[in-house]
């Protein structure tokens, strides 16, 4: 506990978070299971996925990236920590802030960068922008711009993996905010009744928007399980060790007895809701700095291995280097890529016409004037 | 060939998939236990058992959004909607996530799943249960839209349906499902986008779909015996993709066209075969096009009323042949 | 105890219901303050809803009733007992199953019936059909076919009700198989959230059409409140004085302090879903007849009401006899009203066409040939 | 005259019907204390305070539902809607309770809401965010539609759905809120259904609304300059109620119509236009009537192919023009 935390794990001048005692969670089983190096790539993960969005603002703010740009900073433990729970049948999907998700579950940062670009070599093709990455390969369903739409598609997920028989979960993440949408509730219902092997996990960063948690929802979050007899959580997402712990006991629950849950995990954004955000109206900066000061996960982290010695500073230094390089490696990648052509706006609308040869006769698409 | 109504001939295309492939299920509200609610999937609970056909709540969102994301994994759902009519619970689910899916992912995701069920007024059930949604639904790059108007058609358009690996909206009819019609036996499939010509003629092309097309041969049976007429019925079969190419055809030989269909008027199939055919065959046609259509209202429950008046009928298109013809 | 009860309140051969101890809940204040006049009339409206609804049927099995007809015999003491409660600021609003509701809150009857003929003089004009029966003017905002789509239209009666500094409340019905709707669920937070004064009335008759509540429903229906830290009641629904001592507690606290609640009411229908259901897959006769037998709403009411000596054998035989004579009175006003006329398709869409002059420009229909 | 900004324009209106009728109140996400996601009601709540001007939850059917609900009993809820695309999850109360309910109860119930906000793509923010539902809107006998092209008009048109009884979908756009513009000052207000000759013309009529009114002038100039063609510019306003006489008469001065609009084209507006105009109008036209309109596709993320090649800007409607005029 004498060891002071090296480098800053924000780009601002954050001060450290105050150096505490051990993670009450390192034991846990999910946790005591992990080796130094494995414990590394947790928190390079939660490094590489903060270099890459601070990476992503001035390349926003050059007017390199349309749309929104929802940024993650603050809840990196969540992802990487959830994430790194699965095996080859669990699966994953999430909202559009999708981007900590989508290095957690191993995609490569280049088409990332890509994506936002609008590039060809975007992980979508250029098609979906940075709310709408996907990875099937890695498990990874994306990345949806509705809100709460995507709670009912992981339960799908669920439901596939149940049906075929196999020993996997879903996880569908979604916001405090989304626990509103009325098909969140639908699907609890379905989960609850069909015992499918689904966690809705609620990253509740207190806001959505503007709206505070109070504001929009009557009632506990995660407590809302209970109106189904599901089974919740709720725990911290400032410590990566905790969540690990709280959706490891989840995961085994649902994959070995295809229970659902409900698992509420406590977080924070220190940016604007989207980059356009001005924050101005609904929280003040007191509260950002009061959270980044004590429990940033990347801090929290790596106070942890520091004191765990598994990480050294030397360490600590190469993997914010490497990071910030991988990053820049991303941006020169998006920038040397072609955005796609206007034929390519009528491919992969149907999976017929991807095809060599079409399956159907007729006419599919009707621009009068292209 | 063996005869079968509407109904039983989506009832074996329903069997025989369910046999083919272990990854098609049949979920919806009372399909099960129930039998259906129009007992379209009648036995198929007893025969094929709780994994194969499975009852749901009453959560349209919730289960379709369920099944958009079991068929990415592979699954081949296909849901019933007891009533096309309630699609607007889950409109959200089938016209973002559905359709767009794959688009959104760059194509890395297959979304093969069917969504089914009645799509038509003439019962008397009132203007929240009386959707003809396939304009709505054809708008959307990424859906098809299908709309079969017999017992074969329906047959051989279901197991297509069901192989197509893109989401497929299936629009039945419940005065269709005791119709009888005779189907080819054997697993016969039939390629969308191929219109049929259900009636040659030259004098005027009627393009129709679903029970329209029986209307419109009514009238044409009428037309031929009291004017002389030989009028030519083109039953679309599915509304996306569209076979563009036989309608073209046949107005180059008529050169006159009535579009007969049961929607509400603004902005429905018909304006968009309007549109299309006055721009790709502008100097064939002799005669405006015009449209006989639902009467421009919520759908009116006085029962009289509603089938005389509101929907399309043998007699209103009559009606429009006439005025097309003048 | 030792009165017979005098004619059978169903017109089969039910058995009577056995007497039995006086109701508990006679004493409750909002029973207690009934005059014997009170009491006689809430009688007579189960009766003649009851009376009405048999009528109906042969009028459909004649073919003069199109669509579908939904009885809500076996539930009669959940809408008179509700909407007998209602002040003059107070609403309701409920599913398609609203032929007790309409009579409940002082319908005529002969507009109901013409209404299911699709005659010109219904209380829709024909054009809603038994689904849609609506009277406004009675604080009646129907009958709704889309299941669970009344709910948010109720809250947002409650809402217009404390909008405009009135003491009201809402009271929006809906079956045990609507709380799977999610609708119903954005309704109850921002009901909770919002103080709003509404109640939410599930009246579970165990089916939702053939899927029992079970099938359909994880935990309990009432307890879901709970999830919006709002109050639940459940009570009986076969006790005219347990529903209204139920709903008196919870529209008080409504129309008071402007808490919204869900209040569960437990009942049964001896009919199948529709009439045109065959009823025969998912419960067993059996069922049916313990129910009647038992707890048949009428019948149970009738007897308390001859315990008290309120009711005598002949005011029983009287009542009924009127009943009969006015759904036969009924059935005539329908069969000598006529039909709407094809104009008639186009009014009552747009309010401004329905005024002797529009208010906008242009065309408002579309019909290419009519 | 003042300029205003079209979405100053917008609060303008709402600001003064909130001061005029106590029974106006605005609902909808971020509306109050964030100021709106974009802006539209900036101090609104300062000013008139947390009981006129309300944040909802994420909610759309509950808050849509319950807005309909109070306009029954007289409330004017004027419901923001961030984007118009999250109709989706609220669609079945809009076209179930708002488009039905006064028709089901024979005329007992009126339904004085407007849903409004942003309805266009061209910001990059994907398929689920751009949905262009005008269509789909005006296909619901029930509903009005209203599509504002400027400050003026957004202001006049704003106050009228406000004071209309039925329900009115008021569908704005992000890339026209920061456009200024003259407004009259007063209370001015606009029927609906009376298109605007947004430019005169004699060769060709365009026919568009929304901010294709835009291009479609800058496209103008262009041929003007070019090519010396007198092209005629008709903005219609509102879709539902729809001002066909005014297009009618233009098209029997050009002959020749291109529809311009901002629609995937399967059953868009501009399908029910040339329906229309070939029907009402076949004898004026010397050429097919063709329409510019978004490339049929879910909306594509890339910045540049979105706004170049996949929506209608003013070289993609010079194209058309050559097309039609060839
Ligand atoms: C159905 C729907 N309504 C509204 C929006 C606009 N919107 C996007 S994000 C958001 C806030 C969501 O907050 P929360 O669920 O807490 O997630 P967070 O942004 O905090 O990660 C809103 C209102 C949307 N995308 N979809
Ligand atoms: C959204 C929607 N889905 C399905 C239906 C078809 N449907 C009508 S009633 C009903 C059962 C409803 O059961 P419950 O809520 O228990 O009411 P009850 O009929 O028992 O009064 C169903 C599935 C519908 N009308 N609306
Ligand atoms: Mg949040
Ligand atoms: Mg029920």
């Amino acid at each position: 506990m004498s060891k002071k935390p090296s480098a800053s794990a924000d780009t601002g001048a954050a001060p450290a978070v105050t150096p505490s005692r051990p993670s009450p969670h390192a034991q846990a089983p999910a946790n005591a299971a992990l080796s130094a190096e494995q414990k590394i790539e947790l928190y390079r993960k939660m490094v590489r996925i903060r270099r890459f969005e601070e990476r992503c603002l001035p390349v926003y703010n050059a007017g390199k990236i349309g749309g929104f740009l929802h940024l993650y900073i603050g809840q990196e433990a969540v992802a990487v920590g959830a994430c790194s729970l699965m095996g080859k049948d669990d699966h994953v999907i999430t909202a559009y802030r999708d981007h900590g998700h989508a290095i957690a579950v191993g995609m490569d940062t280049k088409p990332l960068m890509a994506e936002l670009y609008g590039k060809v070599t975007g992980c979508s093709k250029g098609k979906g922008g940075s709310m709408h990455y996907f990875a099937p390969d890695l498990n990874y369903w994306g990345g949806h711009g509705i809100v709460g739409g995507q709670v009912p598609l992981g339960t799908g997920l669920a439901y596939a993996v149940k049906y075929q028989g196999k020993k996997g979960a879903a996880m569908a993440f979604m916001g405090d905010g989304a626990v509103n949408q009325g098909a969140v509730h639908e699907a609890y219902n379905l989960a609850a009744l069909w015992d499918l092997p689904v966690l809705f996990v609620i990253e509740n960063n207190r806001y959505s928007m503007g709206t505070s948690q109070e504001r929009s929802s009557a009632g506990e979050l995660a407590k809302r399980a209970e109106a189904y007899e599901m089974k919740w959580y709720v725990c911290g997402g400032h410590d990566i060790y905790e969540v690990r712990a709280t959706l490891d006991e989840a995961l085994r629950r649902a994959r070995e007895e295809n229970k659902p849950a409900v698992v509420e995990i406590d977080t924070y954004r220190y940016r604007g809701h989207s980059v356009a955000d001005p924050d101005k109206t609904y929280r003040d900066r007191k509260e950002i700095e009061d959270y980044r000061n004590t429990k940033d996960p990347l801090q929290v982290f790596q106070n942890q291995l520091v004191l765990e010695n598994v990480l050294t500073d030397a360490l600590i230094t190469e993997i914010d280097t490497a990071a910030r390089a991988e990053a820049d490696r991303a941006v020169e990648f998006a920038e040397a890529s072609p955005f796609p052509t206007a034929e390519d706006i009528q491919k992969d609308v149907y999976w017929e016409t991807d095809q060599p040869q079409r399956t159907s006769e007729g006419r599919i698409f009707f621009n009068s004037v292209e | 060939m063996a005869t079968l109504t509407y109904r039983e001939a989506i009832r074996a295309a329903l069997s025989e998939e369910i046999e083919r492939d272990p990854n098609v299920v049949i979920l919806g509200e009372e399909v099960a236990q129930f039998n259906g609610a129009y007992k379209v999937t009648e036995g198929m609970l007893e025969k094929y058992g709780p994994k194969r056909i499975v009852d749901t709540p009453i959560s349209e969102a919730g289960f379709i959004g369920m099944g958009i994301g079991a068929s990415m994994l592979g699954i081949r759902p296909v849901m019933e909607l007891m009533f096309w009519s309630f699609y607007s619970v889950a409109f959200d689910q089938i016209v973002n996530n559905a359709a767009n899916v794959r688009y959104m992912s760059g194509g890395q995701i297959a979304c093969p799943i069917v969504i089914r069920g009645p799509a038509n007024g003439g019962t008397n059930v009132g203007a929240t249960h009386s959707h003809t949604p396939e304009n709505v639904l054809a708008h959307h790059p990424g859906l098809k839209v299908v709309v079969p108007s017999n017992a074969a058609d329906a047959k051989a358009l279901m197991k297509t349906a069901i192989r197509d690996n893109d989401p497929v909206m299936f629009l039945e009819n419940t005065l269709l499902y005791g119709v009888p019609g005779e189907v080819p036996e054997g697993d016969i499939t039939l390629p969308f986008g191929r219109a049929a010509i259900a009636r040659e003629g030259k004098d005027l092309t009627i393009v129709s779909y679903g029970r329209c097309v029986v209307h419109s041969l009514a009238a044409a049976e009428k037309m031929k015996a009291e004017k002389g007429l030989d009028i030519e019925v083109i039953d679309l079969r599915t509304i996306r993709p569209l076979d563009v190419a036989t309608v073209l055809k046949s107005v180059a030989k008529t050169h006159r066209v009535l579009i007969v269909e049961e929607q509400r008027p603004f902005c429905s199939v018909g304006t968009m075969l309007a549109a299309t055919i006055q721009e790709e065959a502008f100097d064939e046609l002799d005669a405006p096009i015009l449209r006989v259509g639902t009467i421009d209202a919520p759908a009116i429950y006085a029962p009289p009323v509603e089938k005389q008046f509101q929907l399309p009928n043998p007699e209103r298109v009559v009606a429009g042949i006439l005025k097309v013809m003048r």
